[in-house]
């Protein structure tokens, strides 16, 4: 199975161990990921202004090189990235006159003719989450980790289509997979500030210390997550919660779902 | 709190509803937004207290409230809606008749602390200043 | 030849008032066809039809003009006027010099013009009138109700009590429907099954009622007075004649199944009676669930039955009977809540919808009528009940409000605190809608007398947090966050229309509005109707309402019924279409913009030479046409006409017009 | 010297369906709301009873306006009727407008049983439009 891949600046820096460890679980489960050329930052966050175009062009030209390239499903990682990317290829499909003015722009006309996936969708519908189990080399019987799914994963609701957006499974089954336990707790998709730890700390700390909490009392040892910026706010908030004492709790680790995908297969 | 009919029918609102895509006038003030909005604590006007001051037409309350900087646009709020109304994207044409004002930047890069100089993630970095700066 | 007569009449005043007779009466006396013209004062009256009876018998007139009023208000009269002399009652024509010449022109001279060309135009249309008939239609006089729910129940004791015969057909083992499963009723708690019960019991015991319970209508055939329609008995298993109600069979059956009545909270047999008051009272096997059936294995319930009822051999039944009208009253659907995720239904077992809540109070139900938490049985302090679930939501529900919930709601927070002293209830609410007799009282009663907490907000999410429910919401009048822990959380599902309402649309011939509740004939002034005659409405099956509402309408459409069982026969009406079959190319274009489904095609053989042919052309079936004319329209050779406003006769009218 | 339409009455065929038009001009007339004579109006079962052919042939008879009016959509006592008119006649209008027929000559209103007063409004705006636009002489037959 090939795909085109959109790394994202994130996971060329920060989130190394994210891209990395996507890479080689990827070859390990026989899926063929090509990074595009040339790519340019997704620009983060999708437009909610109607009065703005320029914003979509970065990730058309992407999707423009998935097709050039011959392939119909462009991969990505960064839950970010993701957003974007699937909210302007919809918006492109659906929307004539924005996909009319985005191609005024561009050197070849899209369509919307590329699918828009993230890894782990790949995983369960491609792959398969059966086949996933079969070939665990290493199951994580008795590790309970809390998914922590955010919210660009999920919404808009009739956008991204991924899951549930309020009780979502994706991430437990894919747990399940690899033998382990998923906590259930009911913070799971609530946010964690987002960029908000940019500038307003405080809104940030207070909005991890409560996922944290129902977390930890729901008997989870760790995080996984598929998003750069929630496993930041959920590791930096956990310390300073720490240093000042606020919550009583003993540090959670937090995991890209790739990491814990590489332990299972003992790479 | 005054209102009179001219800020009712004030022509800011509608250029709100032309920015956002969101007609203001579906909102029939449930809360559900406010109710789960995960920062709202944060907030000085609550969300659908936005909504509600827009359509009354006091554009300008809404255009110095803190609410425009604290929400996260994590779309719980919309995805609970029912009347469809995307209230963070009337937050978004709100900010922006802010920040297209001249001075109208929220965030400086002299601003961030060093910590967040030194370990934040690019896709936060670029999210802040698409959100709090022209 | 024709022999047109024309009558003008001064109605008083109101016309001769303001419009010259005697240039009228000149004027048709030169009209094409004209043999006799008069005038008079009243020509309504008893002396003015006198006049007209005999004008026709004197000078053999065959057609008749009057110009007078407007034919909605005396048509019918005149007509019988004519009929009283001999002629075909559709030999009369009328021109309308009152609403539309003398009331509405000041100006003497063009109103009288005016007049003069509306009866040149009435003459030429006279001219060609032909004589219609109306047929004698027999009604077979047995009314079938669908659905044995209240509104079905009243429906069907009410045409009963006229003194005709009424078949009812329930789909489930038992009739009662939802009202059945429903503790006390708004807005005076009387007990739902004290009020039911003796209903039910007069449904089975009524010698005009036929009671027809796990069948469903499979087919209908036909129109007005004349409805032929397949019921499906479905096979019991029970032979209702053995079966003496015993319940030994209940107790025995090993098979375990969650029970429809008592919605889901516990488990019922797989063969079984719905619940203690069962019309009949007498089981059913659940095939889906029986072991026998699924296994080959068992037989239990046979081997306990001391009347040998069981009969594993029982088949499906097919009946077909004729009705001369049907009442619809099929009941509601709750919204199911998968899209609900936020209030964490089905993730704790202390969120409940309202009806689970309902058979909590129920004296009869899974707790004997105790209010106890599903988790751990102990008796819940704080209950917040959240309105509008699935209702008044455009994005993941129903865009309309189901109605019921606010008042049944004041009615648990009222029955709370008098099962559980000292609990309090916390009502999270849009608009509290309370319209209806005694129904604000009512809610007065629940804040004011029995602490129930409302709070102008719709929750958000509910939390599960230990034992314990924690539920944020805003106050949206103070703009206070609320973060409330409680102990159970009901959720007041909205209703939806049947899920297969569709379906019986389709086989009735009736339609439904986008939301698949069945449509009224006119939302105003034909409520019970539905826009296919002798099919009636009752109940939730054609909206939300509540149970006042839903008998009122049951009885509403029990009169339309026995009004018409009333007659012996039905006249049809006469003004229908009609195909010419030489012309029909059997296109069929007609068929498709019928509002009646009265077009069907049909098969007929031609000669063509020496050669039979046969070809498909259309039908027009006279007891369903409505005469509205659209088909003759839609014709492309031209072979479809309305009788009694024919192409021809439209033609002459505007020639006549434009001369 | 060129022709003028001074004194011209023009003749208006209105085709009315029974149960909401047909039953607002006779509330017009029990209200006795006056309106232009040169209104003529014929009856018909519902709106959607009358043939593009009907039209056509009141203008080739001379004719200087048409109207058909029926019940609001939604509201036909056929139940859905004036879909079926309103969808055939403004293709008819289109052809009218094609061949050179001002669009105020032939028109399409609805008007309810309860609209006595819309029913007269109509009336006189229709016909001073078409008195104003003069004689229709474009579909005339020759006579």
């Amino acid at each position: 199975m090939r795909y085109s891949y959109y790394p994202g600046c994130t996971l060329k820096t920060m989130a190394k161990v994210y891209e990395d460890t996507t890479l080689s679980t990827a070859k390990a489960l026989g899926l063929d990921l090509h990074e595009i050329k040339e790519w340019q930052c997704c620009g983060a966050l999708y437009p909610l202004n109607t009065d703005e175009i320029f914003s979509f062009f970065s990730p058309v030209r992407a999707l423009l090189q998935a097709r050039g390239a011959g392939e119909d499903k462009l991969l990505t990682l960064c839950a970010g990235c993701y957003n974007v990317f699937k909210r302007t290829n919809r918006a492109v499909r659906e929307d004539k006159e924005l996909r009319r003015k985005i191609n005024a722009f561009l050197e070849e006309d899209y369509m919307g003719e590329v699918d828009v996936v993230h890894y782990l969708e790949v995983l369960k519908n491609d792959l398969g989450f059966e086949i996933l189990a079969e070939r665990v080399k290493k199951r994580l019987t008795g590790r309970k980790f809390a998914p922590y799914y955010g919210c660009l994963l999920l919404k808009p609701r009739a956008e991204m289509d991924l899951d549930d957006v309020e009780n979502p499974t994706i991430f437990e089954n894919f747990l399940s997979a690899l033998g382990a336990a998923a906590v259930e707790y009911p913070y799971k998709t609530e946010c964690c500030g987002s960029y908000l730890s940019m500038a307003n700390e405080e809104i940030a700390s207070t909005a991890v210390g409560r996922i944290l909490n129902s977390a930890y009392k729901n008997g989870a040892e760790s995080f996984v997550v598929a998003c750069p910026l929630c496993k930041y706010n959920l590791e930096e908030y956990q310390k300073e919660l720490f240093a000042v004492g606020r919550e009583a709790n003993p540090k959670l680790p937090v995991y890209y779902f790739t990491e814990i995908l590489a332990e299972a297969l003992a790479l | 709190m005054r209102v009179t009919a001219e800020e009712i029918n004030s022509t800011l609102v509608r250029e709100v509803e032309e920015v956002s895509g969101q007609k203001v006038s579906a909102c029939f003030q449930c809360g559900k937004c406010s109710g789960g909005c995960p920062v709202v604590l944060s907030m000085d006007v609550l969300p659908h207290q936005v909504l509600r001051y827009a359509q009354l037409g006091l554009v300008d309350k809404l255009l110095h409230c803190k609410t425009l900087w604290i929400c996260a646009s994590c779309q719980t709020c919309d995805s609970r809606c029912p009347q469809n109304v995307d209230i963070p994207k009337v937050i978004e044409a709100l900010r922006l008749l802010v920040l297209r004002n001249k001075g109208g930047n929220y965030l400086h890069p002299h601003d961030l602390s060093a910590k967040v100089l030194k370990n934040a993630p690019q896709q936060g970095l670029v999210s802040a200043f698409r959100k709090y700066a022209k | 030849m024709k022999r047109i007569g024309v009558f003008i009449c001064w109605c008083g005043s109101n016309i001769a008032g303001t419009l010259e007779i005697d240039k009228m009466v000149a004027a048709a006396k030169t009209m094409s066809g004209v043999v006799y013209v008069d005038q008079n004062k009243y020509t309504c009256s008893e002396i003015g039809q006198a006049m007209i009876r005999d004008a026709i018998k004197e000078y053999s007139l065959n057609r008749v003009v009057i110009a007078a009023c407007s034919p909605r208000m005396h048509e019918n009269t005149f007509r019988k006027t004519v009929v009283s002399a001999g002629l075909n009652p559709y030999y009369l024509e009328i021109a309308n010099i009152r609403e539309q010449c003398s009331w509405v022109h000041k100006d003497r001279e063009a109103g009288t013009a005016k007049a003069i060309s509306l009866i040149r135009t009435a003459v030429a249309k006279a001219a060609m009138n032909e004589a219609l008939f109306a047929v004698e239609m027999p009604i077979i006089r047995r009314a079938l109700v669908i659905g044995g729910g209240i509104a079905g129940i009243q429906a069907a004791l009410d045409i009963a009590d006229t003194g005709f015969e009424v078949d009812l057909v329930e789909r489930e083992p038992s009739i009662g429907g939802r009202m059945a499963q429903l503790d006390k009723t708004f807005p005076t708690l009387d007990c739902s099954a004290c009020i039911l019960t003796p209903k039910m019991v007069d449904v089975a015991q009524h010698e005009k009622i036929k009671l027809y319970t796990y069948a469903e209508v499979e087919k209908v055939e036909g129109y007005l007075g004349n409805f032929t329609v397949t019921i499906r008995q479905k096979a019991r298993s029970v032979d209702l004649q053995k079966c003496t109600g015993c319940g030994e069979c209940l107790a025995k059956c090993p098979s375990k199944v969650a029970s429809e009545f008592e919605e889901g909270l516990v488990q019922r047999r797989a063969i079984y009676t719905p619940f203690p008051q069962a019309v009949p009272n007498k089981p059913a096997i659940d095939r889906a669930h029986c072991r026998y059936f699924t296994s080959g294995k068992c037989k239990v319930c046979q081997k306990v039955c001391p009347a040998e009822a069981i009969d594993y051999a029982m088949e499906d039944l097919l009946l077909t009977n004729g009705y001369g009208a049907i009442v619809v009253a099929t009941g509601f659907d709750i919204h199911k809540l998968n899209d609900y995720g936020e209030y964490a239904y089905g993730k704790h077992p202390d969120v409940l919808t309202s009806l689970e809540f309902e058979r909590l109070l129920n004296a009869s139900g899974p707790t004997g009528g105790k209010i106890l938490r599903p988790s751990d049985g102990k008796a819940p302090e704080t209950v917040a009940f959240i309105q509008c679930v699935g209702s008044r939501d455009k994005a993941k529900g129903n865009p309309y409000c189901a109605k019921v919930c606010c008042m049944y709601t004041a009615k648990h927070a009222i029955l709370l605190s008098e099962k559980v002293p000292g609990s309090k209830a916390y009502v999270f609410y849009i608009d509290v809608r309370t319209a209806g007799k005694d129904y604000e009282e009512f809610y007065n009663r629940a804040y004011e007398e029995c602490n129930a907490g409302y709070i102008k907000g719709n929750v958000s999410k509910v939390f599960p947090d230990g034992d314990k429910l924690l539920v944020r919401s805003v106050d949206v009048l103070s703009g206070a966050l609320l973060e409330l822990r409680v102990d159970m959380v009901v959720l007041a599902a909205s209703v939806d229309a049947r899920a297969d309402a569709k379906e019986l649309a389709k086989k009735l011939a009736i339609t439904v509005n986008e939301h698949k509740f069945f449509t009224e004939a006119h939302p105003k002034l034909r409520p019970v109707d539905t826009q296919t005659a002798g099919i009636f409405l009752a109940g939730m099956c054609q909206g939300p309402k509540d149970i006042p509402e839903t008998v009122a309408q049951a009885s509403a459409a029990a009169v339309k019924v026995a009004a018409i069982f009333s007659k012996q026969s039905l006249l049809s009406n006469p003004i229908v279409a009609e195909i010419d079959q030489r012309l029909c190319s059997g296109d069929m274009s007609c068929m498709t913009v019928c509002p009646f489904n009265a077009i069907s095609e049909q098969v007929v053989e031609e000669r063509r030479g020496r050669e039979t042919v046969s070809r498909k052309i259309a039908k027009v079936n006279a007891a369903l046409c409505q005469g509205c004319g659209s088909c003759t329209v839609a014709c492309r050779p031209g072979a479809i006409n309305l009788k009694g406003f024919t192409d021809q006769q439209i033609l002459a009218e505007v020639d006549a017009i434009c001369l | 010297m060129p022709v003028t339409n001074e004194g011209f009455e023009p003749v208006i065929v209105a085709f009315c369906c029974n149960w909401c038009s047909y039953a607002g001009a006779d509330l017009a007339g029990i209200n006795r709301m006056s309106y232009s004579s040169n209104v003529r109006i014929i009856r018909v079962p519902c709106s959607s009873r009358v043939n593009p052919s009907f039209i056509i042939r009141a203008f080739q008879r001379g004719a200087d306006g048409v109207l058909v009016t029926g019940c609001h959509p939604g509201d036909c006592h056929y139940h859905s009727g004036n879909f079926f008119t309103r969808r055939r006649l403004s293709v008819l209008k289109q052809l009218m407008e094609y061949l050179g027929i001002e669009p105020q000559r032939f028109q399409v209103r609805w008007i309810s049983g309860s609209e006595g007063a819309k029913f007269a409004m109509v009336m006189n705006s229709v016909a001073e439009e078409i008195r104003r636009l003069g004689p229709n002489r474009k579909l005339r037959d020759v006579r």
